[in-house]
């Protein structure tokens, strides 16, 4: 059971996934079915084994390739908070994208890559080798792409490859990385950091810099973000998912896993390389808010906006202290919470009311009050307004930013919260207070889309005002960090 | 004596070959390359390679001259036969000089190797057959031949594949316009009984003294071909299934003699001693009727019946 | 896995009763009605203030563990902001338009009242924190409620300085959390004056506490936001939630720090200039933002002094916050007198409140105000004394504005908002007489003493004739907002736009036409005469490499 | 009976049967005739797998009297991928080379041309003799130019023109080092070669040899034969040719760089190989950009991913042999042979479909095909994923096993050209795949059945699975290896 | 110098010089005749290479037959392709290499 467990869990995206591709297209009822039942199953799989895990269970399952090249899953805590958040976004994000769609075209092949791309997702967080990483890396940039493309319209399609032009490099340095590190290390096991000895500190540095290049991508950190907003041409579905689930939150976790599976983050100290990670993390923190406010489509601003927020995981593997370890993981899953309640309303808007631009939003929250609700609590907890998600992350980066002896995370922390509530709170302005065009029209009659957004924003809040609870995210963050992360 | 024959006969290979490669009209090339095969094959004698020369006598110069000349022909019928100007002299006599000096250096600093004398000298009471080329050609290296005639056959279905599709159920090769009763056809009357028993008896002789299966192949294709220029034999077409199975007939034969050794002896392609002489005629006998079929037919050409648009 | 909740469960349900009673609007049918809950939602805090023992409890699972206490000053003003708001909410129950904005206004105003309750209770940093953020943010809604151009307008600066506000402490607090390792308020205080960043903790931690409480220069929403707000949302926001910047600063502000001399400064400088800038407005209301921002400069010089000077601050926002709040209700009482013996009876309450906030002898003003000034410097106390005749002068004004704007609104129960507001006024009047040995260590006696009588007196009388002149001759009209009208911030938000650059288009072009001229060695590779003498030469130069000469 | 002797002989007489019968018989015979073989090969895996190296010696001549084949794991990994390709273009061209879709003329030629193709790669794949090599080469060579001229255009003519002069030069280069070797040593026999004292003219005849078979492997700047004459054959025949056919001369480098002559690799000539294979992956990627047909592209990516193969000589050839990282290094380039032989054949077969579907692969007549031919789209976006290097490819195993011994070996900049040989294969690949994804299409197309449709991506999915479940065929290839480490990095 | 060494050095000059009609020559009859004479050449000096030492060695001349039967047969190949892509093209040059220099000719490029 220890072993097939993780497998399992990968098989219930993946067979899935290829079963989709192969349904016809009018199978709708078999189709979602499948899905959903899928996305259940695994759910319920997570939850078994997150208690067993927090009793102190490990689980491991391993496929030798080529020598050097071992297909390892091994669930450790780290891996469970990842694999959880997608798993019960991805539930979600079924729901919502089975109602979004309705019976438009290529469902099969939008369902069948969007299942993949979370077998990918899933995969990578349980990877238990650099290479396991890689592999479903990879696989998450290749299942992403048609999904991004999905409505293969010119702007799709420019988003697509702008998307493959910033992440099939980023892959390369990624390999490059891996192989140079393993080159000398020998296969590295996430739960055995390699010796480094054998390494120059010059190396180990341009090593890191080219970790950083390949996950930095996925993650969106400036200078290689453009095409994260571009993506927005994607439908809702795939928006949330690349933005909350997914790719971004790879490339986050990818930094997580760099700083301290990896390297350790000791050596990330010692190596004088965290500071200035941290620093790009900041820069990206503040470029990707001051781009969001200069966006007028409601999709578009919110890309910026994950741009700025997803760093806030980065700078806290950066920061590579105890307490920003709590906050850049307790992100993780915060951002994913917030961030897809956001992407669900905005879909929500469009898809109900035909409203893409901000100035569009005006007196909806006395129409669609739910939606707007949501929408709200989501931007709330961008902001990091107490109780909401986003607070809990913040609290504890800004502890760890003291503590690791950068203060100036404070300000870039503060700055950021400016910058976020200068570009959120005109939406709910918006929302809420000014009059609706005279033309309006929309509501919000399709409780498959809006609920889903409800659960979410739920679960912002919650996660917030439950924080302290063992079971939170923030719980399993300090778990995780008493359990080994501590440097 | 013979250090000066041997000069001269090589400064008259060199010579003529010069005139191949460098003399200007793309005719006199050819018919020079015909007269170079004929001295090469002179060169083979004093080198004491009967069986060499007869090859390079009956197909360096012989076929392939045909060949060469054959498509000149049709190429000046094309209106395309006048010679290009040469391209870059001199940097091409320069890489064609550096590689017959490399091949000169290495003459001389060829060792003088062990060879097989010894195993072949055990091998050939085994062999079947006294000619030690053959026996090289047939048992020892069975399977160089054996592929040797399939690369005949590949070439002829390649140059099949030239044929234009609507000439493709003609007749092989170019439109005859012999007459009856001309030069061509009185001596094409008397030359294939002859042909035919030298042909014969090549393969046979092969055996034992020089000649062999390809030798002997040759000179019956060449037959056919004299009797199908003088108009005796209507050249087939390529759908004529009987000539299908005598071009596929030796290599299968082959294969399966091979196959047959393989289940009695063990190995592919071993002949067993006892029977081996039998089973060599055998397969040089299918052989030949399948390399004169093929060489006659690439000589031929593709059917060529219906007029240029 | 401990308990859930260990100690008082009054503390809690204080914070949670408001929090439910919001969400009443959420189910349909109630939610035309639901302005009928706002009376109620104060009142578990307002029996708790008076009755509650004290104690502390502790929610460990909540947010990052929840630890509530009142402290001392903290259940002064626990209770007056449960009086306020409850008078507010009876108010508010009786004169909002019942729409679905009155719905969203509800739960709103319940969330900024919970907020409210909670920085007093709040005995960890974290839910401090997150009660502050509460009051400060949900109040936007009642800045806004009436939708008007100027209400959006004060709205969008309320929003601005309390969400850098938050920031700012968020930083403060982040820096005493990290240095004392614990969320309690106590030790974080106690670390502040010896961490390292422990300055500029303190720095953030004035400014952001300063926003909320009218601390000039960051005073500037306020003579924006009450004016445009419903009389209840004035009434709270000048009475109650003012002092949840005050009160932050009590709980924070360790002792000792130098920042004390600049908090004394700049609220010297608030009670007196804001006082007579308030002179120039003509809106009654706005005239009483103006002394808000004036009292609670007064309030924040005696926090800035120091020890001792804290407890007095409570006791003083004690009254000036009751006092504030009937004052602002009773701008919405005159409004709904429709006759004129209702409009005297109004006018006669307000002028008795606004003498008792000047300090009139025996008065609950005169009371805090004695008890404030004992301990204080002597130029400190001079200044308290005579801000009297400023504030009876601003007051003054305040009643003839009343007086003089006529803009009844019919169909109101005149007596029942009255009943409200005069309630309130008493307790206003009637608290520090009754607190007054709990609150300060003076004789029960000392109010009556001639010479404190006298020092109340006088600046009273100096006001009163003060305000005679100024009523002849008033002083020019200016817009609310005074610093903000000199330097407005044009808030350009939107950049001019540029698409993203999916791809340098540019820089692709020069590849693909790099590419095509690629293609001519391609091409003349492809003749064989250059190909073959590569490859002679490639024989060669291999043979060079390989061969041992 | 022998395994090996199968996989040579079933192909052989599936050829001549093919042209002795009838139409229709003959192209059951061919069917016939693979499926045998591609049974036959499994036997051979299995035996290779279970007693180690299959050898005969045939006619029971000893060498080196005799011709000796080996079929060690290299050999028999080459078989299979042979088989399988084989297997899938027989499948495919039963309709794409059917007499109405190509005339009678070209339905004809193909299955026996096939076919002795089959046999001249194996006999290839399996031979321990110089000269036996030459002659399988030569068939090869021919067969090939054949499959070429099937196309019967004006360019597929020049084309296989081109092809049969290089060829020719190729063959020539090629004898003359065999000559060298057999007047220096004696023998034909790559393994007693290997046992012969050096002698002086060793290292011109390795330089001929390699010259002339680096002329056949189209390793840039040789290379400039393949691209229109791959691109102009039908494409059955262009997923054999680029995939297949410079396999066959590429093993003989290999085998006469490691087994026949491997005290002659001095690390300069290393160098120069690799740096040409550098100089291929590049300079095919970006004129692969260049193209607007398809097939042309994809042409191209041939001769861009050949050049990886001939990274692997500094790495593991001469004194890195018997360095740990050699046997890392060596496999992966197998594996490249290997992912890159059933990629390009079900992207040639895919795009033969669209040829087929539209009948024209220029890139702007293909746009909004993967709508209608989803299943081929997808099989072309798998093997891209191979061509690209992406993991878990068979590609990717490949580049990450060279790439690691680059590294081991302190050739980082060999890893460079990989990884950038990868991001160029996207540049050059994302082209069609945007295109074929493109919602309008312009031309109507025509149906395709679903089976046609099944054999690229069949193909392309065995590439992937070649990632997945690399460590079998890693451990195969060990078989027989000289100098084998038993252990990669 | 003997016998054989004068018929290996003319193998050799023969190489040479095919190499150089193959190089140089652009009509595609004559680059099969040069390389015919390659072929004859080679086979010239493995003759020779060959005769050395006591007796002459049967190995090479074997493998000299089957290399002239490949050789005729690749030259019955090429000479027909010749002919069909002479007659496609209207002349016996590879389009690449035209006798007056003009742009090369494409089939890929846009």
């Amino acid at each position: 059971m220890t072993a097939a467990l993780p497998v399992l869990i990968l098989m219930t995206s993946l067979v899935p996934a290829i079963v989709t591709f192969f349904l016809p297209q009018e199978s709708h009822l078999l189709r979602n079915a499948l899905n959903l039942g899928s996305a259940v199953l695994k759910l319920a799989l997570i939850v078994a084994m997150l208690v067993a895990v927090a009793g102190g269970a490990i689980y491991e399952a391993a496929l030798p390739l080529a020598p050097g090249l071992v297909l390892l899953l091994r669930v450790d805590e780290i891996a469970l908070l990842f694999v959880s958040l997608s798993a019960t976004l991805w539930l979600l994000t079924t729901i919502y994208a089975i109602a979004y769609f309705g019976d438009k075209a290529e469902l099969s092949r939008f369902f069948g890559f969007f299942s993949l791309c979370v077998a990918a997702t899933t995969g990578l967080a349980l990877s238990g080798s650099l290479i396991s990483f890689f592999l479903f890396f990879e696989m998450l940039t290749l299942s992403t792409w048609p999904l991004v493309a999905h409505k293969q319209n010119r702007a799709s399609l420019d988003a697509a490859r702008s998307y493959l032009l910033f992440a099939l490099p980023g892959s390369a340095a990624l390999l490059w990385a891996i192989i140079w590190l393993e080159s000398t290390t020998g296969p590295v096991l996430f739960t055995d950091p390699p010796d480094l000895g054998g390494i120059d500190p010059w190396s180990q540095r341009a090593i890191f810099a080219l970790f950083i290049i390949g996950v930095g991508v996925k993650a969106a950190l400036v200078p290689l973000h453009g095409w994260l907003p571009a993506a927005m041409a994607a439908p809702a579905p795939v928006s949330a998912l690349l933005h909350a689930v997914a790719v971004v939150k790879a490339g986050a976790f990818g930094v997580i896993r760099v700083v301290y599976d990896v390297f350790g983050a000791g050596t990330v100290v010692d190596l004088g390389v965290g500071v200035p990670l941290a620093a790009l993390a900041s820069l990206t923190i503040l470029w990707g808010s001051i781009r969001a406010l200069q966006q007028d489509e409601i999709k578009k601003r919110l890309a910026f906006s994950t741009v700025s927020q997803v760093s806030y995981i980065v700078l806290g593997a950066a920061l590579a202290g105890p307490y920003a370890m709590i906050g850049g993981l307790v992100h993780l899953v915060h951002q994913g919470l917030m961030k897809i309640t956001l992407f669900f309303c905005a879909g929500i808007y469009d898809e109900r009311a035909g409203i893409k631009r901000i100035d569009g939003l005006n007196g909806l929250g006395a129409r669609m009050p739910w939606t707007s609700t949501c929408f709200s609590l989501g931007a709330m907890g961008m902001v990091g307004l107490p109780p909401l998600a986003g607070f809990v992350s913040k609290f504890y980066l800004g502890l760890g930013g003291i503590e690791a002896g950068a203060p100036w995370v404070l300000a870039v922390l503060a700055a950021s919260t400016l910058l976020n509530a200068a570009y959120f709170l005109p939406l709910l302005y918006r929302l809420w207070f000014l009059p609706p065009a005279e033309d309006a029209s929309g509501d919000e009659r399709a409780p498959a889309l809006v609920a889903p957004a409800v659960v979410t924003a739920a679960g912002s809040l919650g996660v917030g005002i439950l924080a302290a609870s063992a079971i939170s995210p923030l719980g399993w963050a300090n778990l995780i960090v008493l359990r080994g992360y501590a440097p | 004596m013979s250090l000066a024959l041997d000069l001269a006969l090589c400064a008259l290979i060199l010579g003529v070959a010069l005139a191949t490669v460098a003399g200007s009209g793309l005719f006199r090339a050819i018919v020079f390359f015909i007269v170079y095969g004929l001295l090469v094959a002179v060169g083979w004698v004093r080198l004491g390679a009967i069986d060499v020369a007869l090859a390079e006598a009956a197909i360096g110069a012989g076929l392939t001259g045909v060949l060469l000349l054959a498509a000149h022909g049709r190429l000046r019928r094309l209106g395309t036969a006048r010679d290009a100007s040469h391209g870059a002299h001199l940097l091409s006599a320069l890489a064609g000089a550096a590689l017959a000096a490399a091949l000169a250096w290495a003459w001389f600093v060829l060792p003088l190797p062990e060879r097989p004398g010894p195993e072949l000298a055990a091998a050939m009471p085994r062999a079947g057959v006294e000619n030690p080329v053959t026996a090289v050609l047939l048992n020892f290296r069975a399977w160089d031949t054996l592929l040797e005639s399939i690369v005949l056959l590949a070439a002829l279905i390649g140059l099949w594949m030239l044929t234009r599709e609507r000439d493709w159920s003609g007749r092989l090769g170019l439109p005859q316009h012999s007459r009856a009763g001309g030069v061509l056809a009185s001596f094409g009357r008397v030359l294939p009984p002859v042909g035919l028993l030298i042909g014969v008896w090549l393969v046979w002789a092969g055996a034992d003294r020089h000649g062999g299966a390809f030798q002997g192949g040759t000179v019956l294709a060449a037959v056919g071909l004299v009797a199908a220029m003088a108009g005796l034999v209507r050249p087939p077409r390529i759908g004529a299934r009987l000539w299908h199975v005598a071009l596929m007939i030796g290599p299968a034969v082959f294969v399966l003699a091979g196959l047959a050794g393989a289940i009695l002896a063990g190995e592919f392609l071993t002949l067993p001693p006892p029977i081996a002489k039998p089973a060599i005629l055998t397969i040089e006998i299918a052989l030949t009727a399948s390399i004169a079929a093929t060489l006659a037919f690439l000589v031929l050409g593709p059917p060529e019946e219906g007029r240029a648009p | 896995m401990s308990a859930l909740l260990t100690g008082s469960v009054w503390p809690f349900a204080v914070l949670v009763w408001p929090l439910l009673l919001g969400l009443a609007p959420v189910v349909p049918a109630w939610r035309v009605q639901a302005p009928w809950v706002l009376p109620l939602a104060p009142l578990p805090a307002l029996v708790f203030a008076l009755f509650g023992a004290p104690g502390a409890t502790e929610l460990p699972h909540l947010i990052l563990g929840v630890e509530l206490e009142a402290v001392p000053g903290g259940a002064l003003l626990l209770g007056m902001t449960a009086a306020v708001w409850t008078a507010a909410g009876w108010h508010a129950a009786r004169t909002l338009e019942r729409s679905w904005r009155a719905g969203i206004l509800v739960g709103f105003w319940c969330l900024t009242l919970a907020g409210n309750l909670g920085v007093f209770l709040a005995a960890d940093v974290v839910t401090f924190y997150v009660a502050f953020a509460a009051v400060s943010l949900a109040a936007w809604f009642l800045v806004v409620h009436d939708r008007t151009e100027s209400a959006l307008a004060a709205g969008r600066v309320y929003i601005t300085l309390a969400v850098a506000g938050e920031t700012l402490l968020l930083a403060g607090l982040l820096i005493g959390a990290q240095a004392a390792d614990s969320l309690q308020i106590a030790a974080v205080r106690e670390s502040l004056g010896q961490a390292p960043l422990g300055g500029l903790a303190v720095a953030l931690l004035v400014a952001g506490f300063g926003i909320k409480a009218g601390l000039v220069p960051l005073h500037v929403w306020l003579p924006l936001a009450h004016p445009v707000a419903p009389v209840p949302g004035s009434a709270v926001l000048s009475g109650a939630i003012v002092k949840a910047g005050l009160i932050g600063l009590l709980l924070f502000l360790p002792a000792g720090t130098d920042w004390g001399a600049v908090l004394m400064g700049l609220g010297l400088l608030g009670a007196f200039a804001a006082a007579l800038w308030g002179l120039t407005q003509r809106n009654p209301k706005a005239v009483l933002a103006y002394s808000t921002v004036s009292q609670m400069g007064l309030m924040l010089l005696l926090v800035g002094a120091g020890v001792g000077a804290g407890q007095a601050a409570a006791f003083y926002a004690l009254h000036h916050g009751m006092a504030k709040g009937a004052l602002f209700l009773l701008v919405g009482v005159a409004v709904a007198a429709s006759t004129p013996r209702e409009r005297r009876a109004t006018l006669v309450l307000a002028g008795a409140v606004a003498l008792s906030v000047a300090g009139l002898p025996l008065t609950g003003g005169a009371l805090v105000k004695a008890a404030a000034k004992d301990g204080l410097a002597p130029a400190a106390t001079f200044a308290v004394t005579l801000s009297g005749a400023t504030t009876t002068l601003i007051l003054a004004w305040f009643l003839h504005r009343l007086a003089v704007e006529r803009k009844p609104t019919p169909g109101q129960n005149w007596a029942a908002l009255a009943a409200g507001a005069a309630l309130l006024a008493l307790a206003a009047m009637l608290a520090p007489w009754v607190l007054w040995s709990g609150a300060t260590d003076l004789p029960a006696g000392y109010p009556l003493r001639a010479s404190v009588m006298f020092d109340a007196a006088w600046p009273v009388l100096a006001g009163l004739a003060l305000a005679a002149l100024v009523i002849r001759r008033p002083a020019p009209e200016l817009p609310p907002g005074d610093l903000l009208t000199v330097s407005r911030p044009r808030a350009r938000l939107h950049a001019p736009r540029r698409p993203v650059v999916v791809l340098p288009t540019a820089l692709g072009r020069k590849f693909v036409r790099l590419l095509i001229r690629a293609r001519t060695p391609e091409m003349a590779l492809r003749r064989w005469s250059a190909a073959g003498g590569l490859l002679v030469a490639g024989v060669l130069l291999l043979a060079i490499l390989l061969v041992d000469f | 009976m022998n395994a090996l002797v199968a996989v040579l002989a079933l192909p052989l007489l599936g050829a001549l049967a093919a042209v002795a019968l009838p139409p229709r018989a003959g192209v059951r015979a061919a069917l016939l005739a693979t499926a045998l073989t591609v049974a036959a090969t499994i036997w051979l895996l299995l035996a290779v797998a279970r007693r180690g190296v299959q050898g005969v010696i045939l006619g029971g001549w000893e060498p080196p009297l005799g011709i000796g084949l080996a079929a060690d794991g290299l050999g028999a990994a080459f078989i299979a991928m042979s088989a399988a390709v084989m297997g899938g273009v027989a499948l495919a061209a039963r309709q794409m080379m059917a007499p109405d879709v190509v005339g009678a003329r070209a339905a004809f030629g193909f299955w026996p041309l096939m076919l002795l193709l089959w046999a001249a790669l194996n006999a290839v794949f399996v031979s321990r003799d110089l000269f036996n090599l030459y002659v399988g080469l030569e068939l090869l060579s021919l067969a090939a130019v054949a499959l070429v001229a099937i196309g019967g255009k004006e360019a597929a003519l020049a084309a296989a023109m081109r092809y049969m002069i290089f060829a020719l030069a190729g063959s020539l280069l090629y004898l003359a080092g065999v000559v060298l070797a057999y007047a220096a040593h004696g023998t034909l026999d790559i393994g007693l070669l290997a046992a012969r004292d050096a002698a002086p003219s060793d290292g011109l005849a390795l330089a001929l040899m390699t010259a002339g078979l680096l002329a056949k492997t189209a390793i840039f700047p040789f290379h400039v034969w393949l691209p229109p004459a791959h691109a102009g054959a039908p494409a059955p025949a262009s997923a054999l040719l680029s995939g297949l056919v410079p396999k066959a001369s590429f093993l003989i480098i290999l085998r006469l760089w490691f087994e026949a002559m491997p005290d002659r690799a001095g690390f300069a000539a290393l160098m120069l190989l690799a740096g040409l294979g550098a100089g291929a992956v590049i300079w095919g990627s970006l004129q692969a950009m260049a193209q607007a047909r398809l097939k042309m592209i994809v042409a191209y990516s041939t001769v861009a991913q050949l050049g990886y193969l001939l990274l692997v000589f500094p790495i593991a050839g001469g004194d890195g042999a018997a360095q740990p990282w050699a046997a890392g290094a060596w496999t992966g380039a197998m594996f490249q042979v290997l992912s890159h032989a059933l990629a390009k054949a079900a992207m040639f077969l895919s795009a033969g479909l669209y040829l087929a579907a539209v009948g024209s692969d220029r890139l702007g007549d293909l746009r909004g095909l993967a709508r209608t031919m989803p299943m081929t789209a997808f099989a072309f976006a798998l093997a891209a994923v191979t061509l690209m290097g992406l993991p878990p490819s068979g590609g990717f195993t490949a580049k990450y096993l060279m790439m690691t011994a680059a590294f081991a070996a302190g050739q980082w900049y060999w890893a460079l050209v990989m990884a950038l040989g990868g991001l160029l294969a996207a540049a050059y690949l994302y082209r069609p795949m945007a295109v074929l994804f493109a919602r309008e299409s312009l031309i109507a197309p025509r149906p395709v059945t679903r089976a046609a449709q099944a054999v690229p991506l069949v193909l392309a999915g065995a590439s992937i699975l070649l990632g997945v479940f690399s460590a079998p065929p890693f451990e195969f290839m060990q078989i027989g290896r000289p100098d084998a480490a038993e252990e990669g990095l | 110098m003997t016998g054989l060494t004068v018929f290996a050095l003319t193998g050799a000059a023969l190489v040479g010089l095919g190499f150089y009609g193959l190089l140089a020559a652009r009509h595609l009859l004559r680059r099969v005749v040069a390389f015919n004479l390659i072929g004859s050449g080679l086979f010239l000096f493995f003759g020779a290479a060959g005769a050395r030492g006591v007796g002459p060695d049967p190995v090479p001349q074997a493998l000299i037959i089957t290399g002239i039967v490949v050789a005729l047969s690749a030259t019955a190949l090429a000479v027909g392709l010749v002919v069909v892509h002479a007659r496609a093209a209207g002349h016996a040059v590879l389009p690449e290499e035209p006798e007056e220099p003009e742009e090369p000719k494409d089939e890929g490029a846009t």
